[in-house]
């Protein structure tokens, strides 16, 4: 029942939020702020008292912590089916964690229906976590909807100049693509059922379903395309600047931070493993997908002059190398995407955040009309070079380890790929040193009033260069926890390449 | 010398139908159109079935036609009315309506069966069709009074505003 | 008294007769009275062509139906005029060409 | 905690507290802080090299276990031998030397302590990068120090350009970083580690001298020596990295940074020896990259721009050591050239910084007798950079070129060129010194260098006067490598920088000789502008890399990719437009469209009927 409450906790605070408005305008994001923490102390709360040892289970081949079924609609064979192993725990405490960094960078933001911002944000997140820890897969389309409603309303009522137009494309595509995904769900569960003899939607139940060859390929590819659409990957990622741009600084933050891990989640949870065969089909082309994201974004986000764009374009950069690390399929590449996730989720979230304090100040995002802010604002410069070193993969940060565990796995299975992806790193360089030019460097602007970060965001910000640094120095309790999800994923499937790899490499460049 | 009578009535109902369509002044195409519905209740009465030609005189001739009539009095038409009807009949604004009108009219005539079959000559007495008409087809009765009953409520609805607030705009 | 023996078929000649061009009219006049004239001759002709039905097996179901029809008649008559003085009222004028806020 | 650990620690601490603190504190506590850490780091390393010296072992220490995935397995770990002895002693020594040399250069600025943060973050860095017991340690170092190098080149970042500096910089070694970090992937892909000792026994053991891994594993790794060591191809980011500070060009670009490629190499040179081709490659790349940069240096009018094209240059002579298999005397030039450079550098500073920031050699002159000590110590530099007998300089270059002789078939062409090339070098390195410190006055110094100035440029005279004589303890490092002396090249090796030297007074102090009639000439004209521009490379990267980058990204700008998804929503629009259109309001065309549906009907049922 624990994750009931959980999912209950987050839900029932977004209520109280709306009617603590009556009482004072203030008292909502308290309400938020403590729903939340009272959310992550029950969570790790239930994580520590856990009859098993923490965090690894003995029994051979499960990697499962917490398991609850209901019955929902039986005649459907659809249930109320949570669980959670350490990657929905690491991501969910991630969750989390941002949600709580969102509720920090709107505390002043948001002027008018405080109550039901912050039950937006609140709903948003028990969507998000029940996404992660959903294993009917009728219950994840339903929270997979779930955290997309809050989040438009997000967009379309807090949002920036263009708010309506950017609130509709997010919902567009990303409604869209669920609903490719709710067929692709029908048709598993009717395949399955034609095998079984009856219906099921629990994913125990659908692993291991064996489809036709070509039947398989396009029920995969109704779930690839929710999922990179949400991730979001070249080709599909436009409507990800606009709702990035135009969202509230909170929102923003909720997308970057854990809307888009979503899509890499339901892929590494549900796509592959459900869809070996296919998988492995498609594999080099979502690989070349990836490879193309990370350059292109690189490339679009040094073309950028508002610095929500900027960073919006470099999370598409950032979340191509998820996509090359899941493709890849091998425990190190597997290992930093997942890092990648987490690390991404921080970095992205506080350069969001900046630019969120910047507009706040100046009322404008482009950086053209901004130059020498590190004059005027030398804490908010230093927090921004932070962050800008961390999107380009500094070593000793969490993303480099990250872009670096998916490389080196991935160069062991498609070293051409890797090869491209690398030049990505180059692409980081240029596009995040440019926005510190354009943004904080540069000579002043005369008299202007510009003030400086102050100890609530300073706070904010320590926080989560704390956590990239530990993430970046010392990764090892992130990737114990993940470590036998992914071996568990790994004996479902073994590799998603068809020959041996390393024979040829030597072949193959020379 | 009842056949010829039959006949006869069919082109004055068709006659006079095409005349009422084709006038330009509302009451002058009454007058043809209650022209026609007589010819009709004729017809009705010729094929035995004198309740309906009753109820078609009564009710179509009179109670509908009278509406009209009401309503043509009421909204008091006009010379320029006229003058646009008149100039909406033109030739050119025919030939769709014509063609379509035809097109159907030769269908409806596929549809007709080709066998030759009389009408049986019976008539049927206004008690036969009371019979039936409240026993197996009580139900459509009652959905009739309902409708009846909407198209009262309606007509109430519609003309309450008109008569009532007539000067202020809606 | 017996009623007149005819070939079922003239009466439904009769019938799609009327019918057409009732619907020619709707189709070609742009005053709404004649509209509504064109729809009576239209459900006249329908109810000729049931009551023809019902003379040919002598049976009083044909009558009933256009009882029926009748009814329908009457009620759409009462709206449509009601409706007619209301288009008049707002639009000063009978004319639907004119009167096209249905325009998409 | 372990003295190994306190080596790296110690200014990474400062550099932390000094982030921290965030300007608030005074001035001299953050000297203090400073200097101080890196002075105690140099004594840490003093007592390590004393150890060291004594027992000849290997020091190793881990200190946590980094990452560890299945083989994976990089830690934070530490590996202390003969060639990470001499690498840690320059940069902490000359690394203290010049933090106390700026305690004075920079005392006026006001971002003070943010100056010694990201110095102090830098020598961390760097000793990171030579201590490092694995690779992926190796390239958090190698990252760290680019970004701090990045950090300090824009350290004055109210002016663009020297923005736009730091980032070229950044960027073209990142270009580098790219490539070794494919080497990287591709080394433990085949090889299973990342740890340096386990990589080379393992690459010993499993591949083959000339294989087509190894020469490609290298030639990655080279990739990353190259951008940082700003060789050919990739040097071009260094005469512009000048924008920074002065004793930042001393320590980063000069002294500790750039050659941090040279010591990439040494420290897997039984990777190269591997690949012979690679190594080929590295020699002539040297080669090539010595004698542009030493044209070039010719050219130049600023200070700062011949130092750092001469720092090009005497990188050059270490790739040729390393080419030809001379890793010890690649090495012991690497340690010569930080003391004479920095010292150069340093002594560079001291006239611009007396000279109220002027940067042209032709708008000074005659400063010999009003900056004594700094005319001393640029002297005494020049010799070492020119390699005059019994500097420091003339025993590395020396070596170097011997090594090159021997070596067989192309050893000579090499040697031969690495002679032009040190004659080019005693040119420019006098011309400089005859133009700057001879001659009429052009500008008034202002100051004087004071004690903290003076005292790091005396012992690096010292150091670069005498340096040749220090034995590095790199036996057991390198392979052993033999050769005969030949005397007659040692002879010329000696006559080669006096002729230079010679054609320097002539031509700029003594005018007997004029180049007036050649580079008057247009031809000589738009050679020395060729020169000047850096063999115009820069040209060419900007006509072939920049600016298609730029277009096409300006061509991307406002996503193409929206132009598919706009083509959908518009062709909907498109259709909705269509079909609202055909609902004109009128009541006629309704019916007429009513009857035509109804003919459609009645025609598909009479046609089911029959």
């Amino acid at each position: 029942m624990s994750l009931v409450i959980l999912i209950l906790i987050l839900l029932g605070g977004g209520l109280l939020a709306i009617f603590a408005q009556r009482m004072n305008e203030d008292m909502p994001r308290w309400v938020s702020l403590a729903t939340i923490v009272l959310a992550l102390v029950y969570l790790l709360g239930v994580v520590s008292n856990l009859p098993v040892e923490p965090l690894t289970i003995a029994d051979a081949g499960s990697s499962w912590l917490i398991h609850l079924k209901l019955e929902w609609i039986p005649r459907f064979g659809i249930s109320f089916e949570l669980a959670m192993d350490g990657l929905s725990l690491l991501l969910v405490v991630l969750t989390l964690l941002l949600g709580l960094i969102a509720v920090s960078s709107s505390w002043s933001e948001i002027n008018f229906k405080q109550g039901l911002f912050q039950a937006n944000l609140l709903w948003t997140l028990a969507g998000v976590t029940g996404v992660f820890l959903a294993m009917d897969l009728f219950l994840f389309f339903l929270f997979w909807e779930v955290m997309l409603i809050p989040m438009y309303l997000l967009i379309a009522i807090w949002g920036h100049e263009n708010k309506a137009y950017a609130a509709m494309k997010f919902f567009i595509f990303t409604q869209f693509s669920g609903l490719l995904m709710l067929i692709s769900i029908v048709i598993l569960a009717w395949q399955a059922s034609l095998a079984n003899g009856s219906y099921s939607y629990s994913y125990f139940d659908l692993l291991g379903t064996t489809l036709n060859a070509k039947l398989e390929f396009w029920v995969m590819l109704g779930f690839f395309l929710a999922f990179t659409v949400k991730l979001p990957s070249f080709p599909f990622h436009t409507w990800l600047p606009d709702a990035h741009t135009q969202a509230p600084t909170a929102g923003s933050v909720l997308l970057a931070g854990i809307l888009l891990k979503t899509g890499a989640y339901g892929l590494l949870r549900i796509c592959i493993p459900l869809f070996p065969n296919a998988s492995m089909e498609f594999a080099p082309i979502a690989m070349a997908l990836g490879a193309a994201g990370v350059i292109y974004g690189a490339v679009l986000a040094f073309a950028q002059s508002d610095f929500k764009r900027l960073v919006a374009y470099s999370s598409v950069s950032h979340m191509g190398f998820v996509l090359l690390g899941l493709y890849a399929w091998n425990t190190l590449a597997l290992q930093g995407a997942v890092m990648q996730m987490v690390a991404h989720g921080v970095s992205t979230a506080a350069l969001f955040m900046m630019a969120g304090a910047i507009q706040q100040r100046l009322h404008t995002r482009d950086m053209h009309k901004m130059g020498g802010l590190w004059h005027n604002a030398p804490r908010m410069g230093a927090c921004a070079l932070f962050f800008a070193l961390a999107s380009l993969g500094l070593p000793g940060l969490g993303n480099f380890v990250a872009e670096f565990l998916v490389l080196i796995g991935l160069f062991a299975v498609q070293p051409w790929i890797t090869a491209v992806a690398a030049l990505g790193m180059v692409g980081a360089a240029i596009y995040a040193l440019w926005m510190m030019q354009l943004a904080f460097q540069g000579k002043p602007i005369e008299n202007r009033e510009f003030a400086d970060f102050g100890r609530r965001e300073m706070a904010t910000m320590a926080a989560m260069m704390v956590a990239l640094v530990w993430l970046g120095l010392y990764p090892q309790p992130v990737l114990d926890i993940a470590q036998p999800v992914l071996d568990s994923l790994q004996n479902i499937v073994p590799s998603l390449v068809s020959e041996a790899p390393t024979a040829d490499i030597a072949g193959v460049n020379l | 010398m009842m056949e010829t009578l039959f006949y006869l009535a069919a082109v004055i109902a068709l006659s006079a139908t095409i005349l009422a369509l084709t006038r330009a002044n509302a009451a002058h195409a009454l007058i043809y159109l209650i022209l026609s519905l007589l010819a009709v209740a004729v017809l009705f009465f010729l094929m035995g079935a004198p309740f309906a030609a009753a109820l078609e005189i009564l009710i179509y001739a009179g109670a509908i036609m009278v509406l009209f009539v009401f309503v043509i009095m009421m909204l008091n038409l006009g010379k320029s009315g006229e003058e646009l009807e008149r100039s909406g009949l033109h030739a050119r604004n025919w030939i769709i309506p014509g063609i379509m009108a035809t097109l159907l009219f030769v269908e409806l005539m596929y549809a007709v069966e080709q066998t030759s079959s009389l009408t049986s000559g019976t008539a049927v007495s206004p008690k036969e069709v009371g019979l039936e008409l409240f026993g197996p087809y009580v139900l459509a009765v009652e959905l009739a009074s309902m409708l009846l009953l909407a198209g009262l409520v309606g007509a109430y609805h519609l003309g309450r505003r008109f008569i009532v607030r007539s000067g202020s705009d809606d | 008294m017996g009623g007149l023996q005819i070939p079922l078929e003239h009466v439904q000649v009769l019938a799609a007769l009327l019918f057409s061009c009732g619907f020619l009219g709707l189709m070609l006049r742009r005053n709404i009275i004649f509209m509504l004239m064109s729809l009576e001759v239209m459900l006249n002709a329908a109810a000729l062509a049931f009551v023809a039905a019902g003379a040919r097996w002598g049976q009083a179901d044909g009558q009933i139906i256009f009882l029926l029809i009748l009814a329908v008649a009457a009620a759409e008559i009462s709206v449509g005029l009601g409706l007619v003085l209301q288009i008049q009222r707002r639009f000063k004028t009978l004319d639907m060409d004119t009167a096209n806020r249905l325009r998409g | 905690m372990n003295t190994l650990s306190l080596i790296p620690a110690l200014p990474l601490f400062s550099a932390i507290l000094l982030m921290v603190s965030a300007g608030r504190l005074p001035k001299q506590i953050s000297a203090i802080l400073g200097v101080g850490s890196v002075g105690l780091s140099a004594l840490c390393v003093a007592m390590v090299a004393m150890g060291f010296m004594a027992d000849g072992q290997v020091r190793e220490i881990t200190l946590w276990t980094w990452i560890a995935i299945e083989d994976f397995t990089p830690a934070i770990a530490f590996y202390v031998d003969g060639l990470t002895i001499v690498m840690m002693s320059v940069i902490t020594g000359v690394g203290f030397l010049i933090h106390l040399y700026s305690v004075e250069f920079m005392a006026s600025d006001e971002s003070f302590s943010r100056y010694f943060a990201y110095m102090n973050l830098f020598v961390a860095a760097m000793l990171l990068l030579v201590m490092a017991d694995n690779l992926l340690l190796l390239y958090m170092g190698w990252e760290g120090v680019g970004v701090c190098s990045y950090l300090l080149v824009g350290f004055w970042y109210r002016d663009p350009d020297n923005g736009q500096a730091a980032r070229k910089a950044f960027v073209v070694t990142r270009v580098g970083d790219t490539a070794m970090a494919l080497g990287l992937f591709l080394l433990f892909t085949e090889l299973g580690t990342l740890d340096i000792q386990p990589l080379m026994a393992a690459a010993n053991s499993q591949w083959q001298v000339g294989g087509t891994l190894p020469v490609l594993a290298t030639a990655l790794l080279l990739g990353g020596a190259l951008g940082k060591s700003a060789q050919l191809p990739l040097h071009t980011w260094l005469p512009d990295a000048m924008a920074g500070p002065t004793p930042v060009s001393a320590l980063i670009h000069a002294a500790t940074m750039v050659t941090a490629g040279v010591y990439l190499i040494a420290r897997t040179h039984e990777l190269f020896l591997l690949a012979p081709a690679t190594l080929e490659a590295v020699a002539w790349l040297g080669l090539a990259t010595l004698l542009l940069a030493a044209f070039a240096a010719l050219a130049q009018n600023d200070i700062k721009r011949i130092l750092a094209y001469s720092t090009i240059s005497q990188i050059g002579y270490m790739f040729l050591a390393l080419g030809v298999g001379a890793f010890s005397a690649g090495i012991f030039h690497l340690m010569t050239h930080a003391f004479f450079k920095a010292l150069l550098f340093l002594a560079a500073g001291a006239v611009i910084h007396c000279l109220h920031h002027e940067h042209n050699i032709f708008r000074m002159g005659g400063l010999r007798t009003r900056l004594p000590v700094v005319f001393a110590s640029f002297l005494i530099g020049s010799a070492a950079l020119a390699a005059l007998p019994f500097t420091s300089g003339f025993y590395s270059k020396d070596s170097i070129l011997l090594a090159a002789w021997s070596l067989p078939d192309i050893g000579p062409t090499l040697w031969a060129g690495g002679l032009l090339g040190a004659l080019l070098t005693a040119i420019y390195s006098f011309r400089l010194v005859f133009v700057v410190f001879f001659g009429e006055a052009n500008t008034e110094p202002d100051k004087q260098a004071g004690w903290k100035m003076a005292v790091p440029l005396i012992i690096l005279c010292v150091l670069a006067a005498a340096g040749g004589w220090i034995s590095q303890p790199l036996d057991d490092v390198f392979p052993a490598q033999g050769h005969d002396v030949v005397h007659v090249i040692e002879y010329i090796g000696i006559a080669v920088p006096l002729i230079g030297l010679l054609l320097a007074y002539l031509l700029f102090l003594g005018k007997q000789l004029s180049l007036s009639s050649l580079t008057e000439s247009s031809m000589g004209k738009a050679l020395q502008d060729f020169w000047l521009k850096g063999w115009r490379i820069d040209d060419l990267y900007h006509n072939l890399l920049v600016r298609p980058f730029t277009g096409f990204a300006r061509l991307c700008r406002n996503e193409p990719v929206d132009l598919f998804y706009n083509s959908i929503a518009g062709a909907l629009r498109w259709s909705h437009r269509s079909l609202s259109s055909i609902q004109t309001g009128e009541l006629r065309w309704y019916a007429t469209s009513m009857v035509f549906g109804l003919i459609v009907l009645v025609a598909i049922m009479l046609r089911n009927a029959s």
